[in-house]
């Protein structure tokens, strides 16, 4: 029968769970730090920005009632939506709370089911149609393909090449969307949801402010879009929807993941230092007998 | 209008996504049917979903509007397609494939230049930060940055000739792609486990009676690896792996 | 109407860059190129799995042709002469030693297209018989790659890997992982930054980005492909030179 | 001579009929970028050509499905998990042919099957990063131990631990998150698009036809 070995790579694994679960049944809440580009999130959603790529520069003054804003649910949200349920919840509340136009599209056939089943029932009930926003302050045009390619097409006209909505209702017919159209000029916010690249449509050409909702490690390669002024704002991981949480003052489950990875950083730490003291102390050992069998 | 199979969904979900899992303890029949259930579905939807995005994008727009030169193109390169099929016309399916991906390529090509051109000059703006703008992190930090660009940049010099004098500095490019590569690691780790506890958390809070599914598949793993291993349940498993071995 | 030209700055660099490689082609044919790790590693898998006596996973991820229209959707097209011209290599050398080569990949027109190249390598290695199409796999999304790789990899031992091209989000790690639990050499060459990071933890042999295109070039035997590589060098060194000249024209003022 | 090199001049034009005009085609599509308002042709080129992605698609899945069956009426080994493959493909699209691609259970089981899969896949990205971090990072080079260090300063960035020892520990991650490995991400990516232009200028020069 098998012994329990600690070099095993599957004791690697039962640690990891262990300590999830751990944080999972005890959240505790804790003193947080909230990074600047939280902060700048949070002031473009209340204060505005304004956006000086191109000539004349464009005002944006804060999401109020009315304020048009295109969600564009692409990028990998349908494997990340777990690393990004928390701040992406708070974020639509405070949309909604503050009456805002949201025009939703999914890039990808998967990010619209996480949405059907994540978000938009604990929003919009189970069936969003019959919702009274609907139509008003929420449209959702479903998984529309064409990637980037369609949104150049949107920026001069969205009603001539996608005729209706999901859920077959002429775009027409939807009062939200009577201002709603030429996306260079109708559309006063953009939040992406892990989207990637929008900024060379949308930000240099036509000065819309952009904000980014990704998964922690979208950072790594997103990050350079927000040092370059063309996120004006991003909330990468569970860890900024627990600081969005805290500066919001929205509620949110954010703060159990906060203490995950405070157990698990501290974990993995510890473990590579013990692990690499013990291969220097090794080393030593282990040279003169390989020594002497050579 | 909800799916008669609306009951069975959580169970059926748990079950997916732990016994994926179980490959992590070794490969086994269950993790290799989800793997199966999960291209089926996939496979399965992907073809209704493109036969309904070709329905909604070329067939209805033609009932409505009328053929256009653009439907009929999309038609004529979405069947060529089909000449795979057909050895002796299969250059005509090569002839497509060529046009999609030079077509693609087209789509994209203007972004390689704009997205390298605007770094460069942004970095050679921002390097000298510091002259006007005094010593603080962020002129540091243009300065830095700039330097980084090019030592990463030199690490893709090709030619021999290149590749003695610009040694050193190829050898801090490398250095520099791999402190972004020591970065990445770390936030996608943590990222990633992010997602495992949403689910573990959705688990406990949202779907209760599931919770079995994932203690269950774990008792199996421990009784497989430590009690009696599972596979001499299957008829016949010794002498395959008789065969085999 | 009246149409009107914009972005003339990327127009002229995007133009200067095709004069100056096109240039090149043909003067500095003849130029000798350094060395990139994967394309020896990659046949070198092709003999460690000749030894093991196990098949040969030859993985290209999402490339292919894909519509996002914008800059990383590049990336995925332009790995797929590179990767194309790798299969046939190792299909050549596994059809020479009797290697089983299993691909997987999640996009359609390329699964098409390896056909072709699977089979020309196959013929040229002298066993026109040992390629069989099923062994081309395309799966219709990345988790059912990987699901199905790692199913693969634990079921016939896989005993070397090549896995040149676009994984997801790094989804590519947990194939990697896969791989080191069966003690499989990893030859590994992505084309996104955050993939490229877990093969810098995981691979046996790794390049980076760039290196990973020019592979069709190195395993051509044609002078003029290396030329044009060669040719890149210095529009790299012009843009190592702007920022640092170009830097202190800017302080200067010289600049705007 | 003359007429041979014209002879195999033509016959190399016509052997590569399908990328030249493939290149015909890139140059009217990458003319999007450069015009305004869109030139009409460019964009019902690319339109087309999006419009008709469906295809190669369905063709490659119907592949995979037939590979599927031919496994099990040649009664190959895992002809269970074949039927497993078929039932979940050949289910579905009758799903779609019979209630549309709005369906309940169609899309409930893409949810809770695929979308659930790829979650799973997703999260255990995290075991597979730490496993190797534990097994692979020892000091045995400088290089090695810099990156070992590194990796401790950005476990203790992007969780509140560094925060929470020492606050300027988050700041010093921030700071090489922002600019060096911004900067290393660039050469990286920029490197990668110079390599996409000299890839076209081949293609040009007929050195990379996209066929073996």
């Amino acid at each position: 029968m098998p012994k329990f070995n600690i070099k095993d790579v599957r004791a690697v694994y039962v640690l990891v769970f262990g300590i999830v679960f751990v944080a999972s049944i005890a959240p505790v809440a804790l003193p947080l730090p909230v990074q600047q580009m939280v902060k700048d999130f949070y002031n473009v959603m209340t204060n505005g920005v304004t956006v000086d790529f191109a000539s004349p520069p464009r005002v944006f003054t804060g999401v109020k009632a009315g304020t048009r804003v295109l969600i564009v649910n692409s990028g990998e949200i349908s494997k990340l939506w777990g690393d990004m349920s928390e701040s992406t919840t708070i974020v639509w509340r405070q949309l909604m709370n503050a009456g805002a136009h949201i025009l939703l599209w999914s890039a990808d056939p998967g990010s619209k089911s996480v949405l059907d089943s994540y978000l938009l029932p604990r929003l919009y009930g189970t069936d969003p149609k019959s919702n009274p926003l609907y139509g008003t302050q929420f449209v959702d045009l479903g998984y529309v393909a064409g990637g980037n390619g369609l949104l150049e097409a949107w920026r001069f006209d969205l009603k001539a090449i996608t005729l209706t909505d999901r859920y077959g209702t002429p775009i027409g017919n939807l009062p939200m969307m009577s201002n709603f159209n030429a996306l260079k000029d109708d559309c006063d916010l953009l939040i992406g949801l892990d989207a990637r690249a929008l900024e060379t449509i949308f930000v240099v050409r036509d000065n819309t402010p952009v904000l980014e909702i990704g998964g922690t490690g979208s950072a790594s390669y997103l990050a350079l879009s927000y040092t370059g002024g063309y996120f004006k704002g991003c909330l990468f991981g569970q860890i900024a929807g627990a600081q969005y949480q805290v500066l919001s003052g929205l509620p949110g489950n954010a703060l159990s993941y906060a203490e995950m990875m405070i157990l698990l950083g501290s974990a993995m730490i510890i473990l590579m230092v013990v692990f690499n003291i013990r291969y220097r102390m090794n080393m030593g050992k282990e040279t003169p007998k390989q020594e002497a069998t050579k | 209008m909800s799916s008669p199979l609306e009951p069975i969904f959580p169970y059926l979900n748990t079950l997916v996504f732990f016994a994926a899992y179980t490959v992590l303890y070794k490969n086994n029949p269950l993790y290799r049917g989800v793997t199966n259930l999960v291209i089926g579905i996939s496979a399965g939807y992907l073809i209704a979903s493109n036969i309904d995005a070709f329905y909604r994008g070329v067939v209805i727009d033609q009932m409505t509007n009328g053929l256009s030169i653009q439907n009929v193109l999309a038609w004529l390169i979405g069947i060529l397609f089909v000449f795979v099929f057909f050895p002796k016309l299969i250059n005509l399916y090569r002839a497509a494939a060529i046009l999609v991906m030079t077509v693609g390529i087209g789509m994209q090509l203007p972004y390689g230049p704009a997205t390298f051109w605007t770094l460069t000059v942004g970095y050679a703006k921002n390097m000298f930060n510091f002259a006007t703008s005094g010593f603080d992190a962020t002129t540091i930090g243009a300065l830095a940055a700039a330097i980084a660009f090019c030592l990463g940049m030199s690490y893709f010099f090709f030619t021999d000739k290149a590749d003695k004098p610009t040694a050193p500095f190829r050898k801090g490019g490398r250095l520099v792609l791999l402190i972004y590569a020591a970065f990445c690691i770390v936030q996608t780790a943590l990222g990633m486990i992010n997602i495992f506890q949403w689910k573990l958390l959705e688990a406990i809070n949202g779907v209760p009676t599931t919770w079995y599914i994932p203690i269950g598949l774990f008792l199996l793993c421990l009784v497989d690896a430590f009690v009696f291993p599972l596979r001499k349940l299957i008829p016949g498993t010794s002498k395959v792996e008789a065969k085999t071995t | 109407m009246g149409y009107q030209l914009v972005n003339m700055d990327i127009l002229v660099v995007l133009v200067g860059c095709f004069i100056l490689l096109w240039i090149c082609a043909y003067v500095l044919r003849g130029v000798k190129l350094r060395t990139i790790p994967t394309v020896e590693a990659s046949l070198e898998a092709v003999r460690v799995c000749a030894e093991k006596g196990t098949p040969l996973l030859f993985d290209s991820g999402w490339t292919g042709a894909n519509f996002w229209g914008h800059s990383t959707g590049l990336t995925t097209l332009c790995f797929v002469p590179s990767t194309l011209e790798l299969l046939k290599a190792i299909t050549t050398d596994a059809g020479r030693l009797g290697v089983r080569v299993i691909t997987g990949t999640t996009e359609s027109v390329y699964a098409l297209m390896s056909k072709d190249y699977m089979q020309a390598g196959f013929t040229i290695g002298g066993h026109p018989e040992m390629f069989n199409p099923d062994d081309i796999n395309f799966y219709p999304d990345n988790t059912a790659l990987i699901l199905n790789d790692i199913e693969y990899i634990r079921r016939y031992h896989i005993g070397a890997a090549v896995m040149v091209g676009g994984h997801n989000q790094t989804s590519n790690v947990v194939i990697y992982e896969a791989l080191a639990t069966e003690g499989a050499m990893l030859v590994a060459g992505e084309i996104w930054d955050n993939d490229n990071s877990m093969a810098v933890l995981c691979a046996d042999y790794l390049s980076f980005a760039e290196e990973n295109i020019a592979i069709a070039a190195y395993l051509s035997p044609d002078p003029v492909p290396k030329a044009v590589l060669a040719g890149e060098d210095f529009i790299k060194a012009f843009l190592i030179g702007y920022v640092l000249l170009g830097g202190v024209l800017y302080a200067a003022g010289v600049l705007k | 001579m003359q007429q041979e090199t014209g002879q195999s001049r033509t016959s190399e034009i016509l052997g590569n009929l399908p990328t030249i005009l493939g290149l015909i085609g890139m140059v009217i599509i990458t003319s999007l970028y450069f015009m305004e308002p869109p030139w009409p042709p460019a964009s019902m080129l690319r339109n087309a050509t999006t419009l008709s992605l469906p295809w190669p698609v369905i063709v490659v899945s119907l592949l995979l499905i037939r590979k599927n069956i031919k496994n099990l009426t040649i009664g190959g080994s895992g002809m269970l998990y074949s039927v497993i493959l078929l039932a979940g493909a050949i289910g579905m699209i009758l799903l779609y042919f019979v209630n549309g691609i709005g369906d309940a259970t169609l899309s409930g089981l893409y949810n809770n099957i695929t979308i659930v899969g790829e979650m799973a896949v997703t999260s255990a990205i995290a075991i597979s990063v730490f496993s190797p971090i534990i097994r692979v990072y020892r000091a045995k080079t400088w290089t090695m131990a810099f990156l070992i260090g590194l990796s401790i300063l950005a476990f203790m960035t992007y969780t509140p631990i560094g925060q929470m020892l020492w606050p300027p520990i988050p700041v010093l991650g921030d700071w090489i998150q922002s600019y060096i490995s911004g900067a290393s991400d660039s050469a990286f990516w920029c490197s990668t698009y110079i390599g996409a232009v000299a890839l076209i200028v081949r293609m040009t020069l007929l050195k990379e036809k996209l066929r073996p």
